[in-house]
């Protein structure tokens, strides 16, 4: 069954077409990658996806439920979560505190419960916190748990992210180049723990340019180009297509000459 | 009533042509700078009482020379104002630097009392005062040098960034200050150059106006205030839109105390910004912002 | 609570002191400036240092709050309390109404916006004489009695204000450490991230806002029914930007760094008034300086010069051994 | 213009400041005061201070009150009347001063008022507004006249022009508001009917737009309540619009910095102010004229052109050092009492003679009309 299916969505900015009549389902538990040369509009679609864009005409239904309209707090609550191309880190916290932004929709405490420190608010404080040193040793971040995030590396920085964005307890993680910047251990680590993610039972959505990484953590793939769809397939049945040879290969040779 | 309107609006360009011009200079450092700088408004109060001060007694200067000391004098206060208190800060917050060109007016307004007391001071109009009736309306002749002195400032403003090489080199910075800095702009001249025109803009400004408004060592607030709204209501960062800004920010003034309440006119200037605000949230003219992703 | 060991140490300086200078004018009347413009700026930090919002309008909200109290007591014989209930309740509406289209701007538009809230507040005080006494004020502002005990000494409003001021403080901790606090630094650090853990920035940001003007609110009946006199001077946005000089100063995002600047902005005056017509200048010249040398704010900076040298010594202690 | 030496005058100031808190004898008389020596009404705090600082040196000079030493303690309220509740406490509570007065604004005077009230020590305002002495307080009393006299005194001089509809200007500070409610209040008395109601903020530039409005009534008169540059403004627009009507200004306007700015625009202007502006065209009979002189002659040896109001800083001070010299004694209840007998005190507003039901004593014709005729102050006769 699809969890996400999306239904011939298109975008454009003043003129330009960024997504155009595309659909795609991501099924549940898998890992799904979108693919396409840069400017393809692969982060258009994970913005869209996730209520920051609203598309021009299309559906987009996350459980059966309609959230093409929904501003991204809600998509949130509904279960979406992501991370982000270029880091969006709450650098003006300690990364136990980022983690812990990440679970907030698992709580209720009001601000005037907070203000007065009632026992609800301290309750959910401590699973709070709880949660959040779950999901950074779930991504082996331990070590960095009273760290100030402003004074941590890149790479451990996209691994708080995902661990921001898994203590919310997604059903789906949309992952944006979570690959982009590591050096070959930090890929092979991340590699790794997007399979965790995966067989924890949380559907992934993957963008990414690391060939290597998308072919071998993929179950399904699905390419683009210039916003349209290009092919769609398990990651053997994409390294085979013509199409998907051409689109590559063709650039290729274009960089030849 | 038609009269009574031209009257009104004669007075509303007059002002808004002083607005004009403290928020042409409010937009030009923030153009090179990012930063606001709230001791724009002192700049119109040095240029004005420096002259006056020149210009004094006996041995006095000619009203002219002494204005041209004056600029070339607040011009120097702009640049030390930019080397010495914003320079040092860079890579401060917003608010950070909000505070230091708030103590930085402070100081001036400080070192302005220190030197010349808390006197209001006139200047001799530069032709006259003998009005100029226009329909049922009249203007003083000072009315017509701020309105032209003004109109001809926008006009070099807009030349300098559009043709001339600094002009653009400055514009570059605001782009990009680590590219402007690869293709050889000099980042940290271009700078003072800003900061100096700023100045020589608010200078020239009170100098212009000082025959009809007087000056003090205080006169500075309200003007830096009224300019801030101006350039905002433009859209912070689009020259033009400044002017644009303070223009309409005068009439706004001048209806509003002349159709509905003079008590009442800043309040409604003031209305009229926000709601410019909340449905334009960049200003008039200014450019959309998105957050990127 | 472990985030709560400055209050306790705050709360010993606050008892001390009156016991330490009995009678001291610069603790019972100058003190109670300072705690008075520390809620102030305790409350304009949640929504400044913490939600990253920048307010140059938030004078208005504590005037507000001051002629509710004033008005509704002189001009219509209320008690002291319900008014000071009535006018954070009028606040309140004030700024729920206001805080969506103008939370919806960033930077300096926020900036200009919230400035020029603050000044029509204040021109309406001016304008509406009839209502408000115009720029002469209101006098004749009955003081507070609680259970019989009447507020009428320096002291008995030192223990007043310093209380509340306590209480603000214990919240503003509160909420910081918590669920909502860190949803306001999220929003603070990045919108979008913000957003995407489910965080409703609109609703969140309304929600500081007004819980800051209802703060401000209660400070303003509390200095009203204090001087027994109120003016629109005081609450014009001059003492806005001093406000947010205060929390600039002292350190954003620090609430014992917003007390720290409130302490300074008003005691400073205090000392520089020996040098007349050089005070003007002087402190223009303190403002700058202390914000070119330390623009994190004096609280974080001296904080983070402690941790250097607590760091260096470790340091040299580790390489002896 | 004088530039000041920087330095030496810092040290100075640092100097004075810490002499006047060690000097201090035991049985000196602690005068306090606080002003709004700058902001926007610095030019009445600023000549209220140094007539104050003149002569409590000239007083010192002679040997002081009864042998004892009068010292000056001053604070610069800026003109904010919370500033002003601020130093009021610190006079009464740090400094101990025996009698206070100043408050240059009205707003800063009905601020401390409450205080001084529960302080019970003697506070002579140098404000204008009515609402300071009336209804009486017990121990606040004030040495200007009220705006409610200047308004009176104007009104008076109109109805004697035969002028019935008059367009009132005023600015939105504390003095211009509160001489509006005057006026708009006793107009009525006077069978004047104000047509027109307008306002002009601190630091307009610019009011014509209101004078036009002004310009299409059927005012035959013009009055504006103001201090500042305002007035100046006001004055020259009316010019520069062509307005034939006579222009009347309150005595906020006393002063030759009026009519410096205002330049030939403020030929005609009457406004109603105390003697001391034209002091040397008094009769030699008038009682006042020496006391005029010779404070006009000593402020402008030293400051350059007098003030009206540096003259109330003067009737305030003496009239609390002679009730200290009744008394004889420091005693706060005492001196209050002897300044509520103060009687044909000869000051520069007038000749003032209080009681317990008026603490301020002077009557309206302790104002002149003047009419500013050739660059100068002449009595309307």
């Amino acid at each position: 069954m699809a969890l996400l299916r999306i239904d011939s969505i298109s975008k454009s900015f003043g003129g330009v077409t960024a997504i155009a009549d595309l659909s795609f389902d991501v099924p549940e538990g898998k890992v799904y990658a979108v693919i396409g040369p840069n400017g393809a509009g692969k982060t258009t679609l994970f913005n869209m996806l996730c209520g920051i864009y609203t598309p021009d005409e299309g559906s987009i239904r996350f459980r059966e439920s309609e959230i093409v309209t929904l501003p991204p707090h809600q998509v949130a609550a509904l279960g979406v979560s992501r991370t982000f191309q270029n880091l969006q880190m709450f650098f003006n916290m300690s990364v136990l505190d980022n983690v812990k932004v990440g679970a907030h929709l698992r709580s209720r405490t009001p601000l005037w419960s907070a203000a007065l420190r009632l026992p609800q608010t301290r309750h959910e404080e401590r699973q709070a916190d709880n949660w959040a040193r779950e999901a950074l040793s779930f991504c082996g971040l331990e070590e960095y748990l009273r760290s100030e995030a402003d004074a941590l590396p890149y790479g451990v920085l996209k691994r708080v992210e995902i661990a921001r964005a898994l203590a919310a307890a997604p059903k789906l993680l949309l992952m944006d180049e979570p690959a982009a910047g590591l050096n070959d251990t930090e890929t092979k680590e991340m590699r790794a723990l997007i399979r965790r993610i995966s067989e924890s039972g949380i559907t992934v959505l993957l963008v990414e340019h690391n060939m290597g990484l998308v072919m071998d953590v993929s179950d399904r793939i699905l390419v683009i180009d210039y916003g349209s769809r290009l092919a769609e397939g398990t990651p053997k049945q994409i390294q085979n297509d013509p199409a998907v040879i051409q689109a590559y290969l063709g650039g290729e040779v274009q960089y030849a000459i | 009533m038609l009269d009574q309107i031209l009257q009104f609006l004669l007075t509303g360009v007059t002002v808004g042509a002083t607005y004009a011009l403290v928020a042409l200079g409010f937009a030009i450092i923030y153009n090179a700078s990012d930063v606001v700088n709230f001791a724009q408004g002192e700049f119109v109060m040095l240029g004005a009482m420096s002259t006056i001060a020149l210009s004094a007694g006996d041995q006095g200067l000619p009203l002219w020379l002494a204005a041209i000391c004056a600029v070339l004098l607040v011009i120097l206060v702009g640049m030390l104002l930019q080397r010495f208190a914003i320079a040092p800060a860079r890579g401060a917050s917003v608010v950070t630097t909000i505070i230091i060109t708030i103590g930085a007016s402070i100081f001036l307004r400080g070192v302005a009392l220190l030197l010349w007391g808390k006197d209001i001071f006139g200047m001799p109009h530069f032709s006259g005062e003998e009005p100029i009736q226009i329909g049922e309306a009249t203007i003083l002749p000072q009315n017509i040098w701020v309105m032209g002195g003004a109109a001809l400032l926008v006009l070099g403003v807009h030349y300098f960034f559009n043709h001339t090489l600094n002009g653009k080199s400055i514009l570059a910075c605001s782009c990009n200050r680590t590219a402007a800095n690869l293709v050889g702009i000099n980042v940290g001249m271009m700078m003072l150059i800003a900061y100096g025109l700023s100045a020589l803009l608010g200078s020239l400004a009170g100098i212009l106006v000082a025959p009809i408004t007087f000056t003090s060592y205080d006169a500075g607030v309200m003007l830096g205030l009224k300019g801030f709204s101006a350039a905002i209501l433009g859209g912070m960062g689009n020259p033009m839109g400044a002017v644009a800004g303070g223009l309409l920010l005068g009439l706004i003034e001048s209806l509003a105390a002349g159709l509905i309440s003079s008590g009442y006119k800043d309040a409604i200037g003031f209305v009229i910004l926000l709601l410019v605000l909340f449905f334009r949230p960049s200003g008039i003219f200014g450019k959309a912002s998105a957050e990127r992703v | 609570m472990s985030y709560l060991r400055g209050f306790y140490l705050l709360l010993a300086v606050a008892l001390l002191l009156p016991i330490a200078f009995p009678g001291s004018y610069y603790v019972t009347v100058v003190g109670v400036t300072a705690a008075l413009n520390a809620i102030l700026a305790v409350s304009l930090n949640l929504l400044m240092g913490y939600a990253g919002q920048i307010s140059l309008g938030h004078a208005g909200f504590f005037g507000v709050g001051a002629y509710a109290s004033a008005i509704l007591t002189t001009r219509y014989g209320w008690n002291p309390w319900p008014a000071i209930v009535a006018g954070m309740a009028a606040t309140g509406v004030i700024a729920f109404t206001l805080a969506r289209p103008i939370l919806r701007l960033k930077g300096h538009y926020l900036a200009m916006a919230t400035l020029g809230m603050g000044i029509i507040i204040n021109i309406v005080l001016v304008q509406a004489g009839s209502f408000t006494g115009g720029p002469d004020g209101l006098g004749g502002i009955p003081t507070l009695s609680l259970f019989g005990w009447r507020v009428n000494s320096d002291l008995r409003w030192y223990i007043v204000i310093v209380s509340v001021l306590l209480v603000v403080v214990w919240i503003s901790l509160n909420i910081i450490n918590s669920r909502s606090g860190r949803a306001l630094r999220a929003l603070h650090g990045s919108e979008v991230a913000a957003e995407m853990m489910g965080i409703d920035t609109g609703a969140t940001k309304t929600q500081v806002f007004v819980l800051a003007a209802l703060i401000a609110s209660l400070a303003g009946s509390l200095f009203a029914y204090q001087q027994a006199f109120v003016s629109p001077d005081s609450f014009s946005f001059f003492f806005s930007i001093e406000l947010v000089t205060m929390v600039v100063l002292g350190g954003m995002a620090s609430t014992y760094g917003a007390i720290l600047g409130a302490v300074i902005l008003t005691f400073l005056p205090e000392l520089l008034v020996v040098f007349e017509d050089y005070e003007v200048m002087i402190f223009g010249a303190i403002l700058m300086l202390m914000m070119i040398f330390l623009p994190q704010g004096l609280f974080v900076g001296l904080q983070g010069l402690v941790r250097r040298v607590l760091r260096a010594k470790q340091g040299s202690e580790r390489g002896a051994a | 213009m004088k530039i000041r030496h920087t330095f030496s005058a810092l040290a100075a100031a640092a100097l004075l400041g810490l002499g006047s808190a060690q000097v201090a004898a035991a049985d000196s008389i602690k005068v306090g005061t606080f002003l709004a020596v700058t902001g926007g009404a610095s030019f009445l705090g600023d000549p209220e201070l140094k007539t104050l600082q003149m002569y409590v040196d000239e007083v010192n000079a002679k040997g002081g009150v009864d042998g004892r030493m009068v010292e000056l303690v001053h604070y610069d309220t800026g003109g904010r009347a919370k500033d002003a509740v601020k130093f009021a406490k610190r006079l009464i509570q740090k400094d101990k001063v025996d009698v206070i007065v100043g408050g240059s604004t009205s707003g800063s005077t009905l601020a401390v008022m409450p205080l001084v009230e529960k302080s019970r020590i003697p506070f002579i305002s140098f404000a204008g507004a009515v609402k300071i002495i009336h209804p009486v307080q017990k121990w606040t009393f004030k040495t200007p006249h009220t705006d409610a006299m200047a308004a009176a005194k104007i009104f008076g001089d109109m109805q004697r022009r035969g002028i019935t509809k008059v367009a009132l200007i005023s600015g939105s500070g504390g003095f211009g508001k509160s001489g509006r409610g005057q006026s708009l209040q006793l107009a009525t008395q006077y069978g004047i009917k104000i047509v027109a109601d307008e306002s002009y903020g601190a630091k307009d530039t610019d009011m014509t737009a209101q004078l036009t409005k002004i310009r299409d009534t059927d005012a035959q008169a013009i009055l504006n309540f103001g201090f500042g540059s305002g007035p100046a403004i006001v004055t020259k627009n009316v010019r520069q619009l062509g307005i034939e009507l006579p222009l009347y200004q309150s005595h906020g306007v006393a002063s030759k910095k009026y009519i410096e700015l205002a330049g030939d625009a403020a030929e005609g202007v009457r406004l109603p102010a105390a003697a001391l502006l034209v002091a040397d065209q008094l009769p030699d009979s008038d009682p006042q004229k020496a006391v005029l002189l010779a404070y006009k002659s000593k402020f402008e040896a030293a400051h350059g052109p007098v003030s009206t109001f540096g003259g109330h800083a003067y009737d305030g001070l003496f009239i609390a050092l002679e009730a200290i010299d009744r008394a004889n004694s420091l005693d706060k209840e005492k001196v209050r009492d002897e300044i509520e007998k103060t009687n044909g005190f000869i000051g520069t507003a007038g000749i003032f003679n209080m009681s317990p039901s008026d603490h301020l004593g002077l009557g309206i014709d302790a104002f002149k009309m003047l009419e500013i005729r050739n660059g100068d102050w002449t009595i309307v006769r």
